[in-house]
């Protein structure tokens, strides 16, 4: 039977649940090279600031023991050569942007905003609130629930799409977070940013990176990305999720679904593998397929409820062996 | 700018040992046809279930298009850590996963021109097959292939074969010349009359040789080599400071606008930092302030 | 050159700075038909409570990439039996006992450290501090100030031995944690416990573990935790630090030298290689000889420091390479 | 209580497929010696990069003293994840770490008595040298080897060389009888005048031979299978609830206190819960408390 991964995310209709994350495709022209980007769900596009970026010295990058460290430090062109170049590109292309900002005051979160209002094609609005406040002692505004709901009431006001907020794992209540930007008019969540770790280099005895610090990803912050999607589908049940954090494989694209996301970015997969979002694709269909599951939807936060259907282990997804009731 | 990609699992053909190196031939159809020299090849390493995510880098030693085992690329492999070790390890019909061909080549001459090379260490795989190409067009090519001790020393008879001058130095004098290879640059230049200059291995060395060329005034390309986390421009990892033509520098991909870039182009004293006059430094919002969510983030 | 590995903690001298990580030694017992337990730094003793416990339901362990996750539920025999048969075992057989604590009160925290008060041969004193408060709603004590600093007071109050103070670092701050409490009298920190994580099973479409979520360890989690172990020893560097977390070989733990610890903790590790430790301290001993140390003490939050020294990478650890200065 | 144990680099010795099976022959000195039918041995899996942290289980299939090879013992493994298939696939003169000898083994009856043995797809395994050494000490042996399939049915030429009768079945009918172990067993049991009862398989196929023993008021020890984050005693995480001599019900360890356990002690309908009546969980403090914290912690 066929698998329809047609997905809705805040009233936005996608052709699948498979996205790139923001900064892991730049804004999807050399990913274009290894895979047609117009069949994913859509392109998350470099988190862009108002202004041109230089980022942080190099090295920028550690390997870690099924991750990965980067202090890229928003290295980008600015709002305005990304409306001159990178937007239109994805558009002319046919791919679906989502458009990542990140500013360092509110007031710069609020320009982006204004930036973008009147350009159409943008699907979704990312807010990229992990970053330091230049207002507030350099807090991170993921941090708090105060400067987060600002930040993203901010850009709701000045938006025409749905807002996303992207949030921060390193936090003690990621749910008290998650409440406050919902109530700051979020209409969905982007769950999880990186980590803040950092790498020590036995050879020069120096931290390995530039700057010091860096963000953890890939396969080894999948159980911590689960959780926090977890927790929060657990208390918004309701509230569209992005499930961000180490997916390589369609089984882990099922896993943020079942464990209450519509639909999940790829990120440090994509390095190792630039044809990883076709196949994830191809994997999560055919892993609905088996189930007997013909749309993504029936199955987001499942995990959650006592296990009604099973996994069917034989070829007969509808019959009678899909029904039975499980202990 | 960007040329299709691929990415294979390919099959090991053959190993070879050389010192401290270990040669690998790995069957590339799509990839090896369109490789040019300068061009590199990104292979995952660890197998099936590696806690390491990353591709790893190599310069393209040699493409055959269309060899016994058909179309086929050879790297060379240093051991430098646990992702090379494992590849070193590859034997004839293990698969490998390897992925380009990735980075802009060497640019020729336009006319036939004089051409020194200089190699470093593994630096030397890419200048072979450059050296061939330049003699396909009629240049002159002159060699200087130097490395630490002759463990390292690689490809000394290809350099000889393909160029009218060659000159080979180790730092611990166990094979050919004692010294280093900038040691002798001015007076092969001066005595080879070079025009241009062609450079890959360790970062001071490429330092040097640009300018070394800039002193006399001619164009050097120098091949270098950042950590990469993706290898094909999306992640912004391989960065390094360059002047662009209208005297702006950058934050400069290394994986897609590079590994080559012009010597004279690139700011080595400013590698490893963010100059302050460089594209986006001082206007920068945040900039100076503190950033304690530095991974993106 | 001869490397000394003794390492003095809060005063405490110990043959060398590695040591079992609680709850994945046990008491020693078991390890001690693999590893000679007397020639470790010390052995961390499983968290016991005041009462015997029978901890979660199975499942309880799912592996995850570089990484697991762990429910126990701190099942154990209790205060009385822990001082009538464990701690007995480890003295006799001559090893260095940290005994790590846990409860759900203040009180009990208190009644532990009394019950420890007496007893002789205890080295330090760990206090798990990653435990629901039931008298605050169950909110973890490690994930507020003042949770925190009033369990280590407690303990403080009623111990004759250091006292080091364990954190999670499932905090916005874990510094703020740190200074909460070391002013409660905290003579010391280990860092870290492990992260909140969870693992759905594509069969059954749940969560794997029976408890849901659970802690997550490994070389996965270890950029994190050198992440807080650099953060921490940046703001006291005075205060003695046992780094935890994704421990495996001498260079891990030659890392967490470098960015502040005094000794390091391992745990997961040995569910891999119940060899581990020895084989550690030796390649540590190696590794500090290769860059001409004669004390673990030399490098202790080095890597926070001006590079002065360089490693010498021939053969002449203590001639004039070791001495020329690095850009 | 304990025996040393020991690890090893081992060298693969030979691989045999069977349905989906392979019986792996390593190298074990220090291991093979010292193995008793019901011993366990683990295996790292992926290789020196693998992101796979933990030691997979596998109940000895055979162990050889001094065999052609020196001391060897051989595996049965089952195609069940990434790390039984990347064992699955290992060949001679590979090397595999293998840790030894784990968990208790069969006990045996101290004066020769009928023993029925049941097995469960590659839960016959342990019971092969079980057969051996039972028949050994003059017990009468007694087999009923079942499988879902075909492909998943091993060890009946073995079985029936080491029984009076053989019992073989499959849940599809495709190899021996239609059927279910559970089936024949009462029948087999009465025709046997068997005495005592073994098993290794499934939970719930070992629930129901311990039931059936004692109903029959015969004694059974059964093989467990819990995940094992340690497999040595130390992680608590292979508890299931086991009732002691003392009527204390208490959450074991399987790895040191099993895998094989008396059939009437072990609490099957409760295996994967805390029953209220189990020691340490009703005084345990904040128990009924909400533990968000569920990872020790
Ligand atoms: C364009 C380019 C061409 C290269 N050509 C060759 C070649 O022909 N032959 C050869 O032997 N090596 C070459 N290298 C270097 C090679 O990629 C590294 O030695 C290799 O990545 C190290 O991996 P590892 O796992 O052994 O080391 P580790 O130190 O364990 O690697 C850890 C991480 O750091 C990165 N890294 C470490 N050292 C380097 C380095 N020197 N350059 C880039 N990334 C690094 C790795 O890719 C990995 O992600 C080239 C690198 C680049 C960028
Ligand atoms: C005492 C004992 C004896 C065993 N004997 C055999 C045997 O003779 N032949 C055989 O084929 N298998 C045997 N098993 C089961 C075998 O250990 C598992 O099939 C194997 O661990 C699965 O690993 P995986 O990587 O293929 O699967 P994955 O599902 O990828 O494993 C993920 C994790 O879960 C654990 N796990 C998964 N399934 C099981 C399981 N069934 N039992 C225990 N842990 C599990 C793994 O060890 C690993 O840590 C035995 C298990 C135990 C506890
Ligand atoms: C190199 C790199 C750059 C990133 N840049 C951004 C960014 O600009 N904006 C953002 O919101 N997230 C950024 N991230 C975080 C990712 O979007 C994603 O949240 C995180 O990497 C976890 O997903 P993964 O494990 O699939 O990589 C970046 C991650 C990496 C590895
Ligand atoms: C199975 C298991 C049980 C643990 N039990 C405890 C415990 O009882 N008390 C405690 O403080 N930490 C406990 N921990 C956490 C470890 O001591 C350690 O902080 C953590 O695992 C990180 O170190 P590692 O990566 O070396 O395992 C446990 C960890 C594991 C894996
Ligand atoms: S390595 Fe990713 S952009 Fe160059
Ligand atoms: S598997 Fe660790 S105690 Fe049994």
């Amino acid at each position: 039977m066929a698998v329809d991964l047609t997905t809705v995310l805040a009233g936005v209709e996608f052709a699948n649940p498979v996205f790139t994350a923001s900064g892991c495709a730049a804004a999807g022209q050399e990913l274009d090279t290894f895979t047609d980007v117009t069949t994913l769900g859509g392109v998350v596009t470099k988190s862009v600031m108002r202004l041109p970026r230089a980022g942080r010295p190099t090295p920028r990058m550690a390997e870690t023991a099924s991750g990965m460290l980067n202090s890229i430090g928003l290295q980008g062109p600015g709002i305005e050569a990304f409306l001159a170049n990178d937007l239109p590109w994805l558009l002319e292309r046919g791919a679906r942007p989502v458009v990542s900002i990140a500013g360092s005051s509110v007031q710069e979160y609020t320009e982006l905003a204004q930036a973008l209002r009147d350009v159409d094609g943008v699907a979704l609005i990312e807010v990229n609130i992990s970053c330091p406040n230049v207002e507030d002692r350099g807090h991170v505004f993921a941090c708090h629930p105060a400067s987060a709901a600002a930040v993203v009431s901010a850009v709701r006001r000045n938006s025409r799409v749905p807002v996303f907020a992207k949030l921060s794992p390193d936090v003690t209540d990621i749910v008290g977070i998650a409440e406050a930007v919902l109530t700051a008019g979020a209409n969905g969540l982007s769950l999880i940013n990186t980590m803040l770790g950092l790498a020590i280099d036995p050879g020069s005895l120096r931290p390995v990176l530039g700057a010091v610090t860096g963000g953890l990803s890939g396969p080894a912050i999948k159980p911590v990305a689960l959780r926090c999607v977890w927790q929060v589908h657990a208390a918004f049940p309701d509230v569209p999720i992005f499930g961000i954090g180490g997916v390589r494989t369609g089984t882990d694209a099922l896993e943020f679904l079942l464990a209450g996301a519509s639909a999940v970015q790829v990120g440090t997969a994509l390095f190792g593998d630039p044809t990883a979002l076709p196949r994830i694709m191809d994997e999560l269909g055919t892993a609905l397929d088996e189930r007997g599951l013909t749309r993504p939807g029936e199955i987001v936060g499942r995990a959650h409820r006592s296990p009604l259907f099973v996994a069917p282990e034989g070829p007969d997804p509808l019959g009678d062996a899909s029904l039975r009731a499980a202990g | 700018m960007v040329k299709p990609k691929h990415i294979r699992r390919a099959e090991v053909i053959s190993y070879r040992r050389s010192g401290v190196y270990t040669v690998l031939t790995v069957s590339a159809p799509g990839i090896a046809e369109q490789v040019r020299p300068g061009n590199f090849v990104s292979f995952s390493v660890g197998g099936e279930e590696s806690g390491l995510l990353l591709r790893r880098a190599f310069s393209v030693l040699r493409a055959e298009e269309r060899g016994v085992y058909g179309a086929t690329v050879d790297v060379l492999v240093a051991p430098t850590g646990c992702g090379t070790r494992w590849l070193a390890r590859r034997r004839p019909g293990d698969m490998v996963d390897v992925a380009g061909p990735l980075g802009r080549p060497f640019r020729l001459p336009k006319s036939p021109a004089n051409a020194v090379l200089v190699a470093g260490g593994y630096g030397v795989a890419p200048l072979i097959g450059l050296a061939v190409a330049l003699r396909a067009r009629g240049c002159r090519v002159d060699f200087a292939v130097g490395a630490s001790n002759a463990d390292r020393l690689f490809g000394v008879l290809d350099a000889k074969r393909n160029s009218t001058i060659a000159r080979v130095l180790t730092e611990d004098g166990s094979l050919g010349e004692r010294g280093r290879v900038t040691d002798v640059l001015p007076g092969l230049m001066e005595r080879a009359n070079s025009e241009v200059a062609y450079a890959c291995g360790p970062m001071g060395m490429l330092a040097a040789v640009a300018e070394l060329a800039a002193q006399r005034g001619m164009p050097s390309q120098v091949a270098v080599e950042e950590s990469m986390a993706c290898g094909f421009g999306v992640c912004m990892t391989c960065v390094l400071p360059v002047a662009g033509a209208d005297g702006t520098t950058r934050m400069v991909r290394s994986c897609v606008e590079g590994p080559v870039f012009e010597g004279e182009s690139v700011r080595f004293a400013d590698v490893g930092t963010v100059p302050s006059d460089v594209y986006g430094a001082a206007g920068s919002p945040g900039d100076g302030e503190p950033e304690p969510y530095s991974g993106d983030a």
